[in-house]
């Protein structure tokens, strides 16, 4: 099975799975097993890689850290190259792709009633091209999935979401179209400097690394990429996209937001950022830092405010990501092993609060905190999942975001307490603004009288994968951790 | 060479800008701005049979010819439509050839 | 003239006897069955170009691998416009042998303005195009738009000419040649008449380009004329005109002032361009303001000359002829009786009609510069390129007029997507002529966007 | 002898061009520019291109001029000459341009070198004539298309719709 | 007497002498028409102003002289009066380059019978020819009345159609004689007339410069029965007499040109080369006449027809005929 | 069409041989003063009142001739002789304004007046184409030199009016009352 370039099936077999999909354009009811199914493969997949981690890491790879690795000519005129790699963080980051897509498409199994021929091949393109981010290793090719994954989301908000959705995506796509043709134009630049100094053109990561840039260089090109990833995470000032495209985005729609596009500019900061720019990060730490911090009280505070429960949890999310980036910007071992299963925490639990308020949303038609109340009464198997994931989100110790964010803590802690006590602090915020939610929602007594039906069994055993799969991080993170490990050493060099 | 090199060339730039002057100057009347572009042409016709007679090449000249072939291609072309418009609109005012705006 | 010369110029010839025949042919019996002969001529001078390696060396005129690959694209783009043309001429009345025969002359222009080798044969090769450009955009004589930027394009157009001809006349007189080859050896002396012609032609050739200042006339002639025509104006003849350029590029390098002049346009028209697109509420003015800036990009790449620029340069053409071609093609096809211009009218189009509006969305996502799509790998070698060159003011400015384009382009996706169709009129079932018009010029936008290298390498070689 | 005769000339070509480009009734405007052509073809008789003014005068001012007379004359234009001519600050940025261009021109023109002395022999016609075929005959074919399509554009524009020749 | 002052003298007797005869030879062939349209139609014509009314043309031009000189009042001043000068001038220049004998020699000067032996004389002639548009476009403009637009409206349509079949049908003529020089076109005919090589262009040209002379069947700008007079209806005294001299004056000239081109100039036997000339020309002013006692008027569309259907073609047609037999010739 | 080029050059040479042979034909124009054409007797030109055969006038002044002139170029005045005879007392023809129509001279009853072939009568003075009744008589009798009206119709009527047989006095109109 390792004959086959694994990770080019990864990417490109949702790819093709949308020319299964072309028959069946017009039938609902045929494409969405279709997709499905496909989506399923790749967690199969991704199962399967996992799986055999530890008997691929023993395989020697050409470059260190890694699984697997694939390499081939592209278009050699500029210098670019087809260069896939998997080591542990991106395996990580497969893995939750691979299964947050089955969510989303699940979650989204009855909401999407028109058009749903182009909204499941929106989906698998956008897959291929997250796959494609969490795999490439060439600099250019990696810019080219970061932008193809643009383009579907830019669709699934516009077409299938609600409220200001044009604005909203209009909105997303320039901001994020603005960090990226920045980087681009610092990739361009590295490129060209390492062209100059050793006479060889090439967008290879590793071959980057190496590069002599002046510090100055070097503080406006990871000043680009910075704000290309900071503009994704979301960091405080660059935020503001996100509230309006989580709360206009389809159910569908805000699970992949939330549980990968914002995890890709971590990942890109993580993988490219840092590592290229060493003595630029360097510098920049003490921003991040400041920038993570702010972010997350703010987000904390303003959340306290929201009415809307998708806003809310928006505004949660950048408050985690806070998390996240305090991690990365310790740069350190524990903290960085933290920052990236936070990552992948944040993902599942993140993506199962916003599929709860989507099925709220399609059994009452508003997401209005106020006009709830009283939910466990009437709908209790809904009621437990709900107050399940809020759990989970506020880092209650056992479920699973406890985990990163006492690492990050715990990480950070050696480098910069300060930092570390004002994200406590955050943490306590998250802990007001949860409970008010959950409070309001399930237990204040019933404001309106809403005819809530209670869980299907789709969406039941959809919620008990993901608390599931939320309880073994939290109590088992282990193996998860040790799969990070070496990659992680090797990021941070502390081997 | 009669006289000077360059004062051909003085000469030859003087109808030039003078007829781009005119173009910009008469930018109300289809006519006029013909006109005005017709001495430029002229002017790059001298130019070319002052270069010919420089260097005693008679590329210059044909070239000067050819200029004059496209020229009436583009003049008449340019008649029928100011006929074609003016059929229509009854002016050769460009002033009011404004449908299009912006 | 040996057998040798006449094989070179084959496509030329073919396309001579394709425009006259189809004149006498159209007055003897006039009717649509010209379109398909044209079709079939440009085909035939399309695969001679790229089946026969005949080359030679004529008075006036180089076949080479250039003239020969730039002809083979300006055949091509010519066989997509009347492909979408048939149709569109049909709905809107526009008959009579004229179009295609002054189409096919349009292309025998740019065939010889590839292949020209001295001044006066690139002269009358941009000229001859551009006279059969003036012709096809007053083609449809029942629209007052029509012949209104007919004419604004003909004084416009002469007035290129005639500056242009003294760039030439002045590069004549201080040389005494009109060869290029001589000329590119002659011009690395400092005589300001030569400096001047150069400047002159480049002024000129910015007309043709419609770099700013000299702009004026591209929305006017891209709103009047019809869409298929600008289609081709807007591509072709743009890719004609940076072929000339690139010709008598040896000659400009020898000037720095020629270098600060391409500079200055290169920067005026990306921000111009791209900021006066905002503002058109009609999809062609847009389109056409949005070519201004493209061009910008262009001359940005041959700012950036020595750094790869001239193969960047021609990567950008490919692309965005392509996209033009896509664009213009998808506007052609969806109007009716009356040309479909204003953008709020294209509301929900993409349902109705999935491939036109899906060839419109990817054109529009190429002319953005995004991936995986032809616009990327184009705007990509044109910064590196200019980066390569140290051009970081103008690759700034482009970058930033760059994120102001994507808003004007997306807001044509959202319209096609996003809102909800205004009138549900019957949905006309494309033909296969229409299908092959969207096609081909989408599949090269996706093409060229994930796997450019053979183009590339083509481009490689053809400028070496 | 010859030099005098060409300083008038060119003074009566730039002061008929000044005349033809101030003046407000085109009709007069287009005979004061063929009195500058003739000055022009009188020029390039002297400087030994005598083609090239015989053509001067026979496309320029015996075609291309008769062609805007016999458009003028055929449109009917009223009285142009009591209608808009151009202010003279409309004039202001023309000359302010023209004034800077004709600077820069006569800058150009005295920082360059002298002139190298003329070459002895000029073609005579019937070298012309061969180089024009032989060298540029690929030339004439396009040209030649181009008067064709200037005529099929004509034709095609003049035509009345839907309906026979007008001519 | 230096040499050089002796050329110029001659000179300038030859340019007077051709001035005069010129002139005079206009004069009595308004006087010849005259004449031969009565016998044409069975008359006397004029025969009492001197002997056989040999001075009428002096009696027509005190007549015009003392007539009133009438400006319209809405004419365009300027260009009423210099129309008349625009229409005759170019039509006594074309004689420059006419040559109208075989060389003499005067005192020891060879002295060619031409005034002015330019290397481009058969484009002089076009040019000149061209130019002569402009009296009458300008007289029938200038005038302000309906009539002389019209009249001149046609006349400007007309030169300019058939001026094209008129070049076109000379351009075999240059072919053969590799020469745009008159002289040299002359003496390529010394054995043999064009008129045996080309008898087609030589129809053509025939035609071609009756229109351009307006006469009839070809007189539209100046129909009578629907124009009152064309281009010069408000033209009185000695303005209409210049366009009217002008018309006489561009059918010798353009006779003569023919005879030039086609009919082997100067050359013939027996009698002296001026006089072979002078026969050749006043037969073709005789033809003129003749063909105007003859035909009748040509509608406008009918003379269109002719001049871009007919005649272009043909005369283009003529030339693709010649190259291929020259160049056969040639490599034979 | 080929053959309708032939039949056209044929139909030119023709015209140009027609006009050809009128050319060399004499020509008809007889030049006036010195040549005089004899016009045929009844040519219709000058006017004049004849006599009868005994010699006297024969107008009668019956205004006919007057009535009849379509341009009214003749005016008269009548007289009687004591006899019952009338006569014009002076006759007027005009004959500027004259078109020798004719018309008079049908009208005459007597056959006084007359036209001749005299057709030369042009003058420098209008005036003098006044013609009066001296002008106008001449002693001959004309086209018909017999006839004598009073022969036939015997000279004036002498007895009163109303005397007559078959006759009735004429109504007095001044007592014609109701």
């Amino acid at each position: 099975m390792t004959d086959l370039p694994l990770l080019s099936v990864l990417i490109f077999l949702p790819l093709a799975g949308c020319l299964l999909l072309l028959p069946v354009w017009n039938c609902r009811v045929s494409a969405r097993p279709i997709a499905l199914g496909v989506a399923l493969i790749e967690l199969a997949l991704a199962a399967w890689l996992y799986a055999s981690w530890r008997g691929l890491s023993t395989i020697p790879a050409q470059l260190p850290g890694y699984l697997l690795q694939e390499d081939a000519a592209w278009i050699p005129a500029f210098g670019i190259r087809y260069t896939l790699g998997l080591d542990g963080i991106s395996l990580l980051m497969v893995m939750l792709t691979a299964f947050t897509f089955c969510v989303a498409l699940t979650v989204s199994w009855n909401s999407i009633t028109e058009k749903t021929g182009l909204f499941l091949t929106l989906m698998l393109v956008m897959e291929s091209g997250i796959m494609g981010v969490f795999l490439a290793l060439d600099l250019a090719l990696f810019y080219l999935f970061w932008e193809v994954m643009l383009i579907p989301m830019f669709f699934l908000i516009g077409v299938w979401g609600h409220g200001r959705r044009i604005y909203s995506t209009i909105k997303f796509f320039l901001f994020t179209m603005f960090g990226s043709l920045l980087m681009l134009l610092a990739i361009v630049a590295l490129h060209l400097t390492h062209a100059q100094q050793t006479g060889v053109a090439t967008f290879g990561l590793h071959e980057l690394l190496g590069t002599q840039i002046a510090p100055e260089t070097q503080l406006w090109l990871f000043g680009a990429f910075f704000l290309a990833f900071a503009i994704k995470f979301p960091l405080f000032p660059l935020h503001t996209w996100l509230p309006d495209a989580h709360t206009d985005a389809p159910t569908a729609g805000s699970v992949i937001l939330a549980g990968l596009l914002l995890k890709t500019g971590s990942y890109g900061l993580i993988r490219f950022g840092y590592p290229l720019f060493p003595q630029a990060a360097q510098t920049l730490t003490p921003l991040l830092y400041a920038l993570a911090v702010i972010g997350i009280i703010y987000a904390s505070l303003v959340a306290f405010a929201q009415e809307d429960m998708k806003r809310l949890i928006a505004y949660s999310s950048i408050g985690h990501m806070g998390f996240v980036a305090i991690g990365i910007a310790a740069w350190q071992p524990v903290a960085l092993s933290g920052s990236i299963i936070q990552m992948a925490n944040h993902g599942v639990t993140t993506g199962a609060l916003f599929c709860l308020v989507g099925m709220l949303d399609e059994r009452a038609h508003t997401r209005d905190i106020r006009a709830f109340g009283g939910l466990w009464g009437k709908i209790p198997r809904y009621s437990f999942f709900f107050l399940f994931f809020s759990l989970a989100s506020l880092g209650l110790p056992g479920l699973n975001n406890f985990v990163g964010e006492f690492l990050v803590l715990v990480g950070t802690m050696k480098k910069a307490p300060l930092v570390a006590a004002l994200a406590f602090v955050g943490i306590v915020l998250t802990l007001v603004y949860t409970v008010r939610l959950v409070q309001e929602v399930l237990f204040q007594e019933e404001r309106q009288p809403l005819p809530l039906a209670d869980l299907s069994l789709r969406e039941f055993s959809l919620l008990v994968v993901l608390a599931l799969l939320d309880l073994w991080m939290g109590v088992h993170p282990a193996p998860l951790l040790d799969m990070i490990h070496l990659p992680v050493q090797l990021l941070t060099g502390t081997p | 060479m009669i006289v000077p090199f360059e004062h051909i060339l003085v000469l030859a730039g003087l109808l030039f800008f003078l007829g781009m002057g005119g173009l910009l100057a008469w930018r109300a009347n289809l006519i006029m701005m013909l006109v005005c572009i017709e001495v430029m042409l002229n002017a790059v016709m001298l130019v070319f049979v002052a270069g010919s007679a420089r260097w005693g090449n008679p590329d210059g000249q044909l070239f000067a010819i050819f200029i004059m072939a496209l020229t009436s291609a583009e003049v008449s072309l340019a008649l029928a439509m100011v006929v074609y418009l003016h059929r229509k609109k009854r002016t050769v005012n460009t002033d009011m050839f404004s449908e299009m705006k912006g | 003239m040996t057998t040798a010369d006449i094989y070179a110029i084959m496509p030329l010839i073919i396309l001579t006897a394709g425009c006259v025949l189809c004149l006498l042919a159209g007055s003897l019996r006039p009717g649509f069955y010209l379109y398909p002969a044209a079709l079939a001529v440009v085909g035939a001078a399309l695969l001679w170009c790229v089946c026969v390696p005949a080359e030679s060396v004529m008075p006036g005129m180089t076949v080479n691998r250039f003239s020969r690959a730039s002809s083979a694209f300006f055949y091509a783009t010519g066989l997509v416009a009347l492909l979408m043309a048939y149709g569109y001429n049909r709905r809107r009345g526009i008959e009579g042998e004229e179009y295609p025969a002054t189409l096919l002359f349009a292309l025998l222009g740019m065939g010889v303005t590839c292949s020209a080798s001295n001044l006066l044969m690139l002269f009358l090769g941009l000229e001859a195009f551009t006279f059969a450009f003036y012709i096809l955009v007053t083609i449809e004589r029942d629209s007052i738009l029509g012949g209104e930027s007919g004419l604004k394009y003909l004084l416009n157009g002469t007035l290129s000419a005639a500056v242009m001809g003294m760039g030439m006349a002045l590069l004549y007189a201080g040389s005494g040649t009109l060869k290029l080859a001589e000329l590119t050896t002659v011009a690395g002396i400092p005589e300001p008449l030569l400096q001047a012609g150069i400047g002159m032609i480049l002024i000129g050739l910015a007309f043709k380009l419609s770099l700013v200042p000299a702009h004026l006339w591209t929305p006017d002639v891209y709103q009047g004329a019809p869409a298929p025509v600008t289609a081709l104006l807007s591509t072709a003849s743009k890719g004609a005109a940076v072929v000339a350029l690139l010709l008598l590029f040896p000659l400009l390098q020898t000037w720095q002032g020629g270098h600060d002049l391409l500079w200055l346009l290169a920067l005026l028209s990306m921000l111009t361009g791209n900021l006066a697109a905002l503002l058109q509420p009609g999809i062609k003015r847009m389109l056409a303001w949005s070519s201004i800036g493209q061009m910008g990009y262009v001359a940005l790449a041959f700012v950036a000359f020595p750094a790869g620029g001239d193969r960047a340069a021609l990567l950008y053409v490919v692309a965005y002829a392509a996209a033009g071609l896509a664009a213009f093609g998808a506007v052609s096809i969806l109007s009716d009786t009356s040309e479909r211009d204003d953008i709020d009218s294209y509301r929900g189009l993409g349902y109705r009609n999935p491939l036109a509006g899906a060839v419109l969305a990817l054109a529009m996502f190429s002319l953005a510069g995004i991936p995986p799509t032809a616009g990327f790998m184009a705007k990509f070698a044109v910064f590196a390129a200019a980066l390569r060159a140290g051009e970081i003011t103008l690759a700034l400015a482009g970058i930033a007029s760059a994120l102001v384009a994507v808003f004007f382009y997306l807001r044509i996706v959202v319209v096609l997507y996003m809102k909800k169709p205004a009138e549900l009129s019957e949905v006309r079932a494309l033909t296969v002529a229409e299908i092959l018009a969207l096609g081909i010029p989408g599949a090269t936008l996706v093409l060229l966007g994930v796997y450019p290298q053979p183009l590339l390498d083509l481009l490689k070689a053809i400028l070496a | 002898m010859e030099q005098t005769i060409f300083y008038i000339l060119a003074a009566a070509a730039v002061l008929a061009t000044v005349l033809a480009i101030t003046e407000k009734h085109p009709v007069h405007a287009i005979l004061f520019l063929v009195t500058s052509l003739f000055s022009m073809a009188t020029i390039f008789y002297l400087l030994m291109a005598p083609l090239v003014a015989a053509f001067e005068v026979i496309l320029y001012a015996g075609a291309i001029m008769v062609l805007f007379l016999f458009v003028i004359m055929m449109l009917d234009l009223g009285h142009p000459e009591k209608g808009l001519a151009p202010h003279w600050k409309e004039w202001l940025p023309a000359a302010v341009l023209s004034g800077i261009s004709i600077a820069s021109l006569v800058l150009v023109i005295v920082s360059r070198h002298a002139a190298p002395a003329a070459p002895a022999a000029m073609p005579t016609i019937r070298e012309v004539a061969v180089r024009l075929f032989q060298e540029h005959g690929l030339a004439v074919e396009l040209i030649s298309l181009q008067l064709l399509f200037a005529l099929v554009g004509a034709l095609y524009l003049g035509r009345q719709a839907k309906s026979g020749d007008s001519k | 007497m230096t040499a050089s002052s002796v050329d110029i003298a001659l000179f300038a007797a030859k340019v007077g002498l051709v001035f005069f005869v010129i002139l005079t030879l206009a004069a009595y062939l308004v006087f010849a028409e005259r004449r031969i349209l009565a016998w044409v139609q069975d008359r006397k014509g004029p025969n009492r102003v001197g002997p056989f009314g040999l001075l009428q043309p002096l009696a027509d031009l005190i007549k015009l002289l003392t007539k009133e000189d009438f400006l319209p009042s809405a004419a365009d001043k300027w260009l009423f009066y210099l129309a008349p000068a625009m229409a005759a001038i170019p039509a006594i220049m074309i004689f420059a380059v006419i040559p109208f004998g075989a060389p003499l020699t005067v005192a020891g000067h060879a002295v060619p019978l031409v005034v002015a032996d330019l290397n481009i004389g058969l484009l002089f002639f076009l040019a000149l020819s061209s130019i002569a548009v402009y009296g009458v476009a300008i007289g029938g403009w200038a005038s302000n009345s309906k009539y002389s637009l019209l009249g001149g409206i046609r006349g400007l349509a007309q030169l300019i159609s058939y001026e094209l079949s008129m070049g076109l049908s000379l351009v075999p003529i240059v072919m053969l004689a590799r020469s745009f020089s008159l002289t040299e076109i002359v003496d390529a005919q010394r054995t043999i007339p064009f008129i045996i090589y080309q008898p087609l262009a030589f129809i053509i040209f025939l035609i071609s410069i009756t229109a351009e002379c307006k006469r009839i069947p070809f007189d539209l700008p100046e129909a009578e029965g629907e124009l009152v007079a064309g281009f010069h209806t408000e033209y009185s005294g000695m303005r209409f007499g210049l366009f009217f001299v002008g018309e006489y004056i561009n059918i010798i000239v353009l006779g003569g040109l023919a005879t030039t081109l086609f009919l082997g100039g100067w050359h013939g036997p027996l009698l002296p080369p001026v006089i072979w000339f002078t026969l050749k020309t006043l037969a073709f002013a005789f033809f003129f006449i003749w063909m105007r006692g003859t035909l009748p008027r040509l509608r406008y569309d009918q003379l269109m027809h002719l001049g871009w259907k007919v005649l272009t073609p043909l005369a283009l047609m003529n030339i693709l005929v010649t190259a291929w037999w020259l160049m056969l010739k040639n490599h034979m | 069409m080929c053959m309708s080029v032939v039949d056209d050059i044929k139909a030119l040479v023709g015209g140009f041989g027609v006009t050809l042979r009128h050319m060399l034909r004499k020509p008809v124009t007889i030049q006036y003063p010195e040549e005089k054409r004899t016009p045929y007797p009844r040519f219709r030109a000058r006017i004049v009142l004849t006599r009868d055969p005994e010699g006297g006038e024969r107008c009668v002044a019956c205004y006919l001739c007057s009535a009849a002139c379509p341009v009214d170029c003749i005016s008269m005045q009548s007289a009687e002789r004591e006899d019952g005879r009338r006569y014009a007392a002076w006759f007027r023809i005009n004959f500027s304004r004259c078109i020798f129509c004719g018309l008079c001279a049908e009208a005459c009853p007597t056959m006084a007046i007359q036209m001749t072939p005299d057709y030369e009568i042009c003058t420098r003075d209008i005036m003098d184409l006044v013609y009066e009744k001296e002008d106008l008589l001449i002693d001959g009798c004309g086209k018909d030199d017999s006839y004598n009206f009073y022969h036939h119709a015997g000279i004036g009527v002498t007895q009163p009016r109303g005397e007559g047989m078959e006759e009735s006095r004429p109504v007095d109109v001044r007592s014609l009352m109701p």
